[in-house]
């Protein structure tokens, strides 16, 4: 049934044979997924955000779980781009996957110094750019909060990297207007939206009566969040539909455990699909995702995966006058 | 001090869905024999399997990890763990019931290196972290070792295999912090006596994270080495997160914040940088690696 | 064991005999709870958001269930307040509950006459502001975004209000910066903060191949949303301590579901709790979080409440140097 | 028109918890038969129950709204429904086994109002939608009514009760979307000719919207009155949430969106604004009281 559907997709010039990725940062760079299944399959690996210098991340523990999510502060920890162009990238390469890079950086420098790096290399289909992340220039407020902030990490990558490879900006679903965000991301040059990151949340130890993470606040994900980015994909798509923006290539990615919960982030607007928390709950989560989507759309009678982008904007049947013929019973 | 092997440690782990063959009550645990013939094929002492939580519809995502008590390969190939029911996910684990289904990742992380050549060897568990050492036993004796067994728990009900201690062991001491059985006291009051009984070369301890700590201590002083199974929150299980990290110095003696899942759990007790674990926390010692930390 | 712990608690003057209470909407005005258990038992019971007309609310489906959570729209459906003050107040008076009366507008006018109508009528413990409702002079924005019409709104209402009258201001979460917004009303005049409101949420219905509710988009609450309630409240209580604000009350409210979940809220900061979606599980909830709360206190030998609330705030001990003596073993 | 009684209409609704007495497959259904004394004694035909998903870490979170099939008071206290595996929160139940606990609040909602002299009554129901209409024939006959029943689905296996409905009533007619049994058709396409045999003043209907409101037109058409059980979404079930309204006239021709849940969920069809309703969606007509809707 999956085999009668074309799930490929066209991310900004890139094309992939799935829309199926893993999330940035629960799948590390590929390497322990594949002893489940063949991360080549994928739409692409995301890779965990890399920053300049190797890290050691936050205190633990770094994890709590909550009701359908958990928290996580992991604090970036990685090996810094020189290992991951020496190790990770290469190994990638090495079994055929799509590596789509995603990079974090303190300041505008930072985030421009990694794309130069990534620029050159061989096997970089795109670049993600974690905009998540505090900008120690402006009291460690995320780049992803404030429209300027956002624009001015993403042009600098974009004038970088170059044409060929996508700029996808990762947005944060914690701010008051995601659309003007957006709408500043692609203004600056943003190929692609990734949306959305975690929301930031915290949880209390009952016995210790202090907060569960030892960084106290944390990053909110799985299908508790699912609702939340349906939505931020759902404004900023019809945002772009309505002409408010540019229209880019949308990647969605929060609390998807299913291939019915892919489609719905693809029938709000979405034209690739993240898994990321399901990860941990089952590590074939991905291609088991790409496997139950195309099951769902042929269910459904639709035969390409890109006629069920956006599908659910096509407005509603209206409601028409009284007529007295029932429709057939479907009992 | 004693060669361990190193070889064919880490085993390819795999996702299956087991039926329940047994669940019974075992002290203030429950003993569940899980069907998982994959699973049951290459498991080694030391190693874990992780388990999930409900079904898909589950409020509770991540699963939850055990050590493995026993693993008996071959067709029907079971795997036995050890539940204490200390939260929503344990107890939904310790309610299940012959022919339930659970669905089952494992075998994980790093099991016990064993040694080489014929090693006197003490295994020290606190609480349901004996769960493990009596499968260690039998392998180590099999290779000519002699075991020395310190079970301590904070009381009787919370001690786990006693009585298969006696039988697979050359000795086996229990203590307790409430003295209801055994000396009261902890292992660590017991364990220099054994150890110097036994001339240990090797220890092995499996238990709550002071304990370990001062297993490793008592360990040095007698000029054994000390290898530990620490038990960090872990959301994966198989590298990809990050959670589970602890602070560990390396042969060059450089402190990395190092993933227990894949990297562990098993460590040697004098690579683990104690003086960042306290009260639950892990601190990233100012010298580890890429610390201190900033960013999210 | 329950009745060992002292669960009185004071809100800005008004002491209530314990800090639970119904979240506004979750409960109409008490009425069919009164079935289940008696609403006066309550710490409060707050009422629907009523506005000045009689309202007919949203389309159907106003509904949606999501991973520990739900989405619902219904459109503040309610009789008006001359309908309210007629029937809802008399009935709280009646069976000695403590009412906590919700008010919404449309504009800044009209929260002013609600508050007006109210201020006058026996039986009205607090009023609860709800300004996550459409702000129609400003592109139906809801005030609860922005600074400033969140303080014209309570400020308007605190106005007109007998000073004996607390108002709570009811922020919504989805905002870049909620300690901003929860200044604004405290120097507004508010006397204290009920957080959160509901996330901005949407659901597919994979079916239809449309959004599920009839709006589209609906408030998500529940379980779900607890780790986002915490941290606003984290967030918000810190700010005060640090000076930040005007140390004000706050009523904590987000996915409460049992006395253990309240605890959390209280522990991050809260001076009373609130129990909304999980009432829809078990009409009972109000009653037993409180029992519940009780016991919890009462099982950490907290005597009085009002000791737990902030009490995670407490720095974790700090990390001493490595020593030999291990702490007891509790296996 | 027939006079109904509307005394003791509503029940007061308890909470508990019931153990699962029976589970069986009828058809494409599954009948519970569930030990709730509280709820059983009270119950009357046209009440619903809503059932709890699971325990208190379920993900479901809101309760699932059934039909009384049967009630039987008495200190055993039995409640049965029929559940049509519709979803997670039906397949949850449908993989209920006796001895396992279900949490039941009921009974909720208004029942069938029933005529306070012997009258003539056709019932009709679509699917698991005739569930309720056994009990209600049953009660209709003791008054000395006579019932005759239409049973309509989309297919011989998503019928349910033609056996029961051949007991309890005078006829019985069935019809299937497919023919696979009975005459093949809607139950609109019967209906006539049973109201005319019957002389029909009252119609029950409980099924599916749109026959709902076929059933209303056939009924108004002959000169009956029909009573038609609707299923809104329900999130509370206990009229405090506001999601299950519909919009209904009521005695003054006036338009209000009325809670289903604690005014229906049997409402005069002839009183229901069917042109409001319509592929699910439920509009607010402009001359609603309170319409149009601005806010949230
Ligand atoms: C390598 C390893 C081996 C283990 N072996 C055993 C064993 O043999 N027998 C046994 O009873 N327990 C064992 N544990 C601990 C067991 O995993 C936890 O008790 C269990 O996860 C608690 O889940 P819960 O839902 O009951 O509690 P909760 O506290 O509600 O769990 C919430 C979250 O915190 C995590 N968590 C809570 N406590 C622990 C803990 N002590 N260690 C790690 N994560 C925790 C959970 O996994 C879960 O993600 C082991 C843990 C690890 C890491
Ligand atoms: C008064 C009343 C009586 C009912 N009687 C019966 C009966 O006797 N037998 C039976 O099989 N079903 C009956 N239903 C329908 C039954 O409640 C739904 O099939 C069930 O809620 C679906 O839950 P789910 O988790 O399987 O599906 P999902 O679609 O996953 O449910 C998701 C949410 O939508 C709601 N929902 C979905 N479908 C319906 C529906 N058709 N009606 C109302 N809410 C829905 C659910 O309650 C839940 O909150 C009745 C509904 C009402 C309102
Ligand atoms: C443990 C963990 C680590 C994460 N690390 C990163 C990261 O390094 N960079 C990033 O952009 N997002 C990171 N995320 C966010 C995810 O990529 C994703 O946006 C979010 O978790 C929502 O998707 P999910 O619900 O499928 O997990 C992380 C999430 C988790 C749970
Ligand atoms: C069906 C429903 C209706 C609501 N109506 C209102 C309302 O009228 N006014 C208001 O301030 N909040 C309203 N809320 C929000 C709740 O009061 C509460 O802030 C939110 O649901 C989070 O709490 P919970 O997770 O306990 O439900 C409503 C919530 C629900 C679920
Ligand atoms: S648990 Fe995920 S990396 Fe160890
Ligand atoms: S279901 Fe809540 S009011 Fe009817």
């Amino acid at each position: 049934m999956g085999q009668e559907v074309d799930l490929s997709t066209q991310l900004a010039g890139l094309r992939l044979p799935n829309p199926v990725m893993t999330a940035s940062g629960c799948a590390a760079a590929g390497r322990e997924l594949q002893q489940f299944f063949d991360v080549a399959e994928l739409g692409a690996v995301v890779t965990k955000s890399v920053m300049r210098a190797v890290r050691s991340g936050r205190p633990t523990p770094r994890m709590a779980e909550t009701a359908s999510g958990m928290l996580n502060s992991i604090g970036l920890q990685g090996p810094g781009i020189d290992a991951f162009i020496a190790h990770d990238l290469p190994w990638l390469r090495s079994v055929g996957a799509r590596a789509v890079v995603s990079i974090a950086g303190g300041d505008v420098a930072e985030f421009r110094e990694l794309a130069q790096r990534l620029g050159d290399q061989p096997g970089v289909c795109a670049v993600e750019v974690n905009i998540s992340c505090p900008n120690v220039a402006n009291r460690g407020l995320v780049f992803a909060c404030e429209p300027a902030s956002s624009a001015a990490v993403i042009s600098a990558v974009r004038a970088v990297l170059p044409q060929r490879i996508p700029v996808l900006a990762k947005l944060s679903p914690d701010v008051t207007d995601i659309v003007q965000i957006a709408s500043a991301c692609v203004d600056a040059g943003a190929d692609g939206l990734t949306m959305v990151n975690t929301l930031l949340g915290m949880s209390i130890d009952l016995d210790r009566l202090r907060p569960k993470l030892a960084s106290r606040t944390g990053g909110l994900s799985g299908p508790a969040i699912r609702p939340v980015a349906v939505r931020c994909i759902w404004q900023v798509y019809a945002a772009m539909q309505a002409g408010l923006l540019t229209q880019v290539p949308i990647v969605g990615v929060g609390g998807v455990r299913s291939g019915g919960d892919a489609l719905e982030l693809v029938l709000a607007g979405a034209s690739a699909v993240q898994v990321g928390t399901a990860i941990f709950n089952d590590p074939c989560a991905p291609i088991r995702v790409r496997d139950e989507l195309a099951h769902e759309l042929a269910q459904r009678g639709i035969a390409r995966f890109t006629d069920a982008v956006g599908r659910a904007h096509a407005t509603p049947a209206p409601l028409t006058p009284a007529h007295t013929t029932p429709a057939p019973l479907d009992l | 001090m004693a060669a361990t092997s190193g070889e064919a440690r880490r085993a390819q782990p795999v996702t299956t869905t087991a039926q329940v063959a047994q669940s019974r009550d075992v002290g203030a645990y429950r003993q569940l024999t899980l069907l998982a013939p994959g699973v049951a094929q290459t498991a080694r002492p030391g190693h874990f399997v992780a388990l999930a939580i409900g079904d898909e519809r589950s409020s509770m995502l991540l699963r939850r990890a055990f050590s493995i008590h026993r693993a008996a390969p071959g067709e029907a190939g079971t795997v036995d763990v050890v539940v204490a029911d200390a939260g929503p996910g344990t107890h939904w684990l310790s309610e299940l019931r012959p022919g339930d289904e659970v669905a089952v990742l494992g075998p994980l992380g790093n099991p016990f290196p064993v040694p080489t050549a014929p090693t006197s060897c003490t295994l020290v568990g606190g609480g349901y972290g004996s769960a493990p050492l009596f499968w260690l036993a039998e392998v180590l004796r099999d290779r000519g070792c002699r075991v020395d067994l310190v079970l301590g728990a904070a009381t009787e009900q919370r001690l786990f295999g006693v009585e298969t201690g006696q039988q697979v062991a050359d000795s086996t001491t229990v203590t307790t912090d409430d003295g209801t059985t055994g000396a009261q006291g902890r292992v660590t009051d017991a364990l220099p006596q054994v150890l110097q009984r036994g001339r240990a070369d090797l220890v092995y301890a499996c238990g709550p994270m002071a304990m370990l700590r001062a297993v490793t201590e008592v360990a040095a002083s007698h000029g054994a080495v000390a290898h530990v199974a620490v038990e960090e929150s872990m959301a994966c299980g198989v590298g990809v997160c990050m959670t589970c990290v602890l602070a560990v110095r390396d042969d060059d003696g450089c402190t990395r914040m190092v993933r227990s899942c894949v990297e562990g759990p098993v460590f040697r007790g004098d690579r683990v940088r104690w003086d960042a674990w306290q009260d639950g926390l892990g601190q990233v010692p100012a010298d580890a690696l890429g610390a201190p930390s900033g960013g999210h």
